[in-house]
């Protein structure tokens, strides 16, 4: 386990160290004060958000970002098409999605990604831990869509999940 | 041209003074908040002493220099920098204050010691450090030279005087804490809209630099309405007093003598700053004269519902609206004099005097209300026999608050009523006499009432409901003496007033 | 070259704009709290996205593009989660199944 | 190609400001109506989105560099005004009456 | 330039629409909404002004700080509003109110197109002196060099309110903890949000500080950002605000003005005058009044959000 | 008309807009609302003053910007301490209003510790 935390706290410092420079540039004075704020938040993130533990794969998670990045695009589209449609073709409604993952972190990056899906949008759990989500169009292959998400997100994150 | 107040613009000897004055209080808030409880104390009574010395101290500069102590801060020069200045009214302000903090500091020791048993508890580590806090600011409002400084200095006594209003807990107190707060950010505001006007028109916020660049336009017109009415919601004069009775009657005696006695004296001196030093050549007779007028009504409307209050706090409240009147007075009789061609400063003396007697005086008759409280176990005025009996020193002391505030001689307020009046007759504005009289008619009649009413014997078998502890009442006596004898300044060889101002200040009137 | 690169701001900005109109259609046009907020969290983040894609090339390389990004991104990310939390909220008043 | 060479890019992005503001602007008076303070709560929402690509579109044609710092504590910030709001509702429905004092 | 005026009445119009929402609006909780946009749009107002420190701190006070504030105080406050909207005054105080505003207004405008030309500015001066400062930002050679007064007592402001906030505790919750304990399901999506965003604002603030000394940023603002980010983690339930009696609490607080105070009378031996910088260590020393002032401003502007202390330790 | 006189009347407009919103509204709120609402008109007055003065290259005068920040931070202070008033009344009253019932009831009982 300690091996875990130093190797996602050393991770995370970089992440951060490079965010700063990246925000800043080289300057080394600027760079004393990047160390700190990198430790700063490491240490916060750390608290905040512990190791899981699970290992990072990064083809899925590029394929992960493709798809987010071309569905984004999608509910975008979709979204304008219906509110400049002049039928103004809506059929709204809940769709129950029983999600695989367990509540934590990685579900909710899991709901927080599908937020930007076309047409759907997570407005909670209900009372069996399933997730609810509000659509555009109930119509839509909704449920089939948000499945293949989630099995990218969990290759993506190597994350354990009850497979049953 | 308007006149310039003063030769120099570079630290004088002694400078650092201003620095230490204004300062020296917030570093003991600051000390205070880490010790906590008992430990604030101790550091508010040394300030306490300190604070004291280093008014003494910033006089002596002054007297000695005959001239404006000036600091000017981090070497920067205004109109970039910042400059304090104390002249002659600034530092008789100073060292009142001091005073009279350090009489209310000795009484609150009474009633604000922290419980045995607790390390800390909220009201006395609150009043100790808005104690200092308030002191800071009006050190702060009187040698600030620069008018935003003003508007910070401003916004710190208001947030140090809110708090004190609602030290109590009650509800009530909590609902005049607020309107008090709403009308203080209001007046802030307008303060601050007129400061940005002028800075928009002259580039500098520096009093000295705007008292020679300023002249008659719509745009000084402007700046001076609008600070001018931001600072009376401030000081409670008439209409805009609506705030001050609950929230000074509301609190705990020591801190109604802060907010009765001292706060809102902050935003009268900078109001007279203005109209003496920066409005100078702008403001216009008829603007002075409905400054008086309105605290010609003040005075009329506050003693007349001081009169019909059943309760001595609240009866002591309305007299301070009352006597927030007379601070206003002096405007057109300074103006009028002026005009003349005669030394106004007679006036001005008038005024100042009439602030520092307010001050000494109402500390005094709040604390002995609260004395009175404390030993009867209410205040009602109809009720107060034996008070005279269990408390005659208080009593006395509230006597003499009394004379004072009626101008009984050799009060401070006979004297600071006696230059006002004189002004008034030397200019010919008798109505400004009248006023004063009926004011002061009334003001003997609620005193004399009070003080009748708590000489009647105590029924049989009566005793006190607590024993308040001797220092508290020598504290209490000793502000109203210092009230009641103030008018010996008359025979001051030095007119301190004077120093650091021409001879004869320009009230340029058209 | 710069020709080309003020053309594609050009071309990026304009369909940025397009979904900023959308979004703001489907706000006016959408019958429910839910709805519209589809409207708000999707056309409008890729409004911004194409925007701020449509300023890359007018921003200095590198820190500028990357600070652009990130706002983009941080947007994204702050989009997607108060969106829940306000969808969560708006069901409170809604007859869900 | 002539309207492109006549409206310099500044224009354009300044044009495009103004457009997106009209839209922020038509949008607001739909969501500040409510019915529901979720409605209304959007507002912060297009503010994050609208307000931050106006900004930027302003920036970019002023030059004014610093503006895309002024973009970063917005996006940082619109969620925060968002979060007090939903803190804020779940208490004044009642949900849990022992939160706002557990001793 | 005629499409900058187009942005600048746009922008005009709405701000001024905005504003009279805010004020007309029956509901509340629709006012205060509607300041959270006027904040934001104020900030695009700043760009406009060629001022992006102001732009800056409005972003991150009027829009963040103050509306998370006014928002959690309108919902409580709820249950009000029907009582309140009964005193709403009758048409005589209403039409005397609005002369008196629209007299106010007429003034300031006319003031406003008085104003001297050309302008009556410092901006030379400023600049003349800026090299001695050895900071690159106007605006920081003003607040830390110029006029460091008015910086210092401002930190002495904020620092006066939050103990106005705390007096108003009931005396049995006395070094308590301030404002109520937050909850939130720690697997709900709020909870998410407060585990991922705080780290990004712990590096985006501190970035906003550290600029400040040569670009627009500054200490005000990156310590807004830094409060909001706890405070975020504090709504979400995550973390609990510290007991005001906590000795670390009051040090931290108390620190930055002591510091500031420190160097500044130490510039009275070393530099001549009270707030004056020894020559070459101007900045420096900035800096380090900046650095000590940080721990201070992020503690108290939060906790000032936080209100006030109600609740004490479980025995 | 340049920015700088028109966002100069533009506070002008806020200024008298709050202020009537300050003496009509008797939510104390809204009295906070209506109070920043001048406050943030009487800073775009000095911000667009700030503006006028803009010379030797740069966007405007440092010194109005500077204590604009500082005035910022001061009234988010002032509204911190009003809105923990008011929250304050309303936990101890239930309600909110200012208006107090009585002169003789609104001392109370005068505290004296």
């Amino acid at each position: 386990m300690r091996n875990i935390s130093a190797r996602a706290a050393m991770t995370r410092w970089t992440g951060f160290f490079g965010f700063w420079l990246l925000l800043i540039g080289l300057d080394p004075v600027d760079l004393a004060a990047g160390l700190f704020a990198a430790a700063a938040a490491t240490w916060t993130s750390l608290h905040l958000l512990p190791p899981s533990g699970g290992r990072l794969r990064y083809a899925a998670l590029a394929q992960l970002a493709l798809r987010f990045g071309q569905e984004s695009i999608m509910g975008g589209m979709d979204v304008a098409r219906r509110a400049l449609s002049v039928r103004l073709p809506l059929r709204p409604g809940f769709v129950v999605y029983p999600v695989r993952l367990h509540p934590g972190p990685t579900c909710n990056a899991f709901t927080t990604l599908t937020s930007m899906m076309p047409g759907t949008l997570p407005a909670g759990v209900d009372d069996h831990g399933a997730l609810l989500y509000h659509c555009l169009d109930v119509e839509q292959p909704v449920a089939a869509q948000l499945a293949i998400d989630e099995g990218l997100l969990i290759r993506a994150l190597g994350e354990t999940h009850d497979d049953t | 041209m308007p006149h310039s107040l003063s030769t120099q613009d570079v630290t004088s000897p002694g400078g650092l003074l201003l620095v230490l004055a204004v300062l020296i209080p917030f570093i003991g808030v600051l000390a205070g908040m880490i010790l906590g409880g008992r430990g604030a104390q101790r550091v508010a009574f040394a300030i306490l002493a300190a604070g004291l010395a280093i008014a003494i101290a910033i006089a002596d500069a002054l007297v000695q220099s005959g001239d404006t102590v000036v600091y000017i801060l981090g070497d920067w020069a205004p109109p970039l920098g910042v400059a304090l200045r104390a002249d002659g009214l600034a530092v008789i302000m100073l060292l009142a204050i001091a005073v009279v903090i350090g009489g209310i500091g000795v009484y609150a020791r009474g009633d604000f010691g922290t419980p045995p048993g607790v390390r800390e508890a909220r009201a006395p580590l609150m009043f100790w450090l808005l104690l200092l806090a308030v002191w800071g600011s009006l050190n702060l409002v009187f040698v600030s030279g620069d008018l935003f400084t003003l508007y910070v200095a401003l916004e710190l006594l208001t947030f140090a005087g809110v708090p004190l209003v609602s030290l109590g807990g009650q509800p009530e107190t909590l609902r005049s804490a607020l309107r008090y707060l709403l009308y203080a950010l209001f007046g802030s505001v307008l303060y601050l809209l007129g400061a940005v006007l002028l800075y928009g028109a002259y580039g500098t916020l520096d009093i000295l630099l705007l008292a020679a660049r300023v002249h008659p336009e719509p745009v000084t017109w402007a700046a001076a309405a609008l600070m001018t009415v931001g600072l009376l919601a401030k000081t409670a004069l008439f209409p805009l007093h609506l705030w001050l009775p609950p929230a000074h009657a509301g609190a705990p005696a020591a801190a109604s003598a802060v907010l009765s006695g001292l706060v809102i004296k902050g935003s009268w001196f900078l109001a007279v700053r203005l109209w003496l030093d920066v409005f100078a050549g702008v403001v216009t007779l008829p603007s002075a004269q409905m400054l008086a007028a309105l605290g010609a009504a003040a005075i009329l409307v506050g003693n007349i519902v001081a009169l019909r209050q059943a309760r001595l706090k609240l009866l002591i409240a309305y007299s301070t609206v009352a006597q927030i009147g007379y601070l206003f007075l002096m405007f057109p009789l300074a103006a009028g004099l002026a005009a003349a061609q005669i030394d106004s400063t007679a006036a001005v003396n008038g005024g100042m005097l009439q602030a520092i007697s307010h001050a000494t005086a109402k500390a005094a008759m709040f604390m002995a209300a609260g004395l009175i409280y404390t030993t009867l176990g209410h205040d009602r005025i109809a009720d107060l026999r034996g008070a005279a009996r269990a408390l005659p020193m208080t009593l006395l002391a509230f006597a003499l608050g009394g004379a004072s505030l009626i101008g009984l001689p050799p009060s401070g307020g006979f004297l600071a009523k006696w230059l006002l009046v004189s002004a008034a007759i030397t200019t010919a504005q008798w109505w400004w006499v009248l006023v004063m009289l009926v004011g002061g008619l009334l003001t003997s009649a609620y005193v004399f009432i009070v003080v009748v009413r708590a000489m009647a014997p105590a029924p049989e078998g009566w005793t006190p409901r607590a024993r308040v502890p001797h220092y508290q009442q020598v504290a209490v006596l000793a502000l109203a003496l210092c009230s009641f004898l103030l008018g010996m300044a008359a025979f001051c060889p030095v007119d301190v007033a004077r120093i650091g101002r021409a001879v004869v200040p320009e009230i340029g009137w058209p | 070259m710069s020709l080309v690169l003020n053309i594609f701001t050009i071309i990026a900005v304009l369909a940025g704009t397009f979904f900023f109109l959308a979004g703001t259609v489907g706000l006016l046009r959408f019958p429910d709290t839910l709805t519209r907020l589809h409207a708000l969290t999707k056309a409008d983040n890729l409004g911004l996205g194409l925007v701020v894609m449509g300023l890359l090339p007018q921003a200095e390389w590198p820190f500028d593009v990357i600070k652009l990004i990130a706002i983009w991104l941080f947007t994204l990310l702050a989009g997607a989660t108060v969106g829940q939390l306000m969808a969560q909220a708006a069901r409170r008043g809604q007859p869900t199944p | 190609m002539r309207w492109v060479k006549r409206m310099t890019i500044p224009d354009f992005l300044l044009a495009a400001a103004v457009f997106v503001l009209v839209m922020v602007a038509l949008g607001l008076v739909r969501i500040l109506r409510g019915p529901t303070d979720a409605d209304r709560m959007m507002a912060t929402q297009l503010f994050g989105t609208g307000g931050i690509a106006a900004l930027l579109l302003l920036g970019v044609a002023m030059e004014v560099k610093a503006v895309l710092d002024v973009a970063l504590t917005l996006a940082l910030l619109a969620a925060f005004a968002s979060v007090a709001f939903v803190q804020g509702a779940s208490r004044s429905d009642g949900d849990d009456p022992k939160e706002t004092n557990s001793q | 330039m005629t499409l900058a005026l187009a942005v600048d009445i746009s922008l005009t119009l709405l701000v001024l629409a905005v504003a009279g929402w805010i004020i007309a609006v029956r509901d509340t909780f629709a006012a205060v909404i509607g300041f959270v946009a006027y904040g934001l749009l104020l900030a695009l107002i700043w760009v406009r002004l060629a001022a992006p420190d102001v732009a800056l701190t409005e972003a991150a006070i009027g829009g963040g700080l103050t509306g998370a504030l006014l928002i959690g105080a309108a919902g409580r406050l709820r249950k009000t509003e029907a009582a309140t909207r009964a005193e709403y005054p009758g048409v005589l105080i209403r039409t005397l109110a609005a002369i008196l505003a629209v007299t106010v207004a007429a003034a300031l405008a006319v003031g406003v197109l008085a104003l001297p030309d050309p302008a009556p500015t410092l901006a030379p001066a400023a600049v003349a002196s800026l090299a001695t400062t050895g900071v690159g930002n106007p605006v920081t050679a003003v607040l830390l060099a110029f006029r460091s007064m008015d910086t210092l007592l401002e930190a002495i402001v904020v620092l006066l309110a939050l103990l106005g906030v705390w007096s108003l505790a009931p005396d049995r919750a006395w070094g308590g903890y301030p404002g109520p304990r937050h909850h939130a399901d720690p697997d709900g999506i709020l909870a998410y949000l407060a585990r991922f965003l705080p780290p990004i604002g712990i590096i985006v603030g501190l970035y906003i500080f550290w600029i400040g000394a040569d670009l627009p940023g500054g200490k005000f603002q990156g310590a807004t950002i830094l409060a909001a980010m706890w405070l975020l983690v504090i709504e979400a339930g995550l973390a609990d605000t510290p007991p005001i009696s906590r000795t670390w609490l009051r040090v931290l607080l108390v620190i930055g003005p002591l510091v500031f105070i420190a160097i500044g009378f130490a510039g009275s031996i070393t530099a001549g005058a009270v707030l004056a910088y020894p020559e070459g260590y101007a900045k420096p020393l900035i800096v380090a009044i900046e650095i000590a002032l940080m721990p201070t401003l992020v503690l108290t502007l939060a906790l000032l959000v936080a209100g006030t202390p109600q609740r004490m330790p479980p025995q | 008309m340049n920015a700088s006189t028109l966002f100069g009347l533009c506070a002008a407009a806020l200024v008298g807009v709050g202020l009537y919103g300050l003496i009509v509204n008797p939510q104390p709120l809204r009295k906070i609302l209506a109070f920043n609402l001048i406050g943030c008109g009487v800073f775009l007055l000095f911000g667009a003053i700030a503006r006028r003065g803009a010379a030797v290259g740069m966007g405007g005068d440092p010194v109005p910007q500077a204590l604009l920040i500082t005035g910022i931070v001061v009234a988010f202070s002032a509204t911190a301490l009003a809105v923990a008033l008011v929250l304050r009344l309303f936990d101890e009253t239930g309600s909110v209003t200012l208006a107090s019932d009585a002169p003789a009831k609104a001392q109370a009982d005068p505290p004296d510790a």
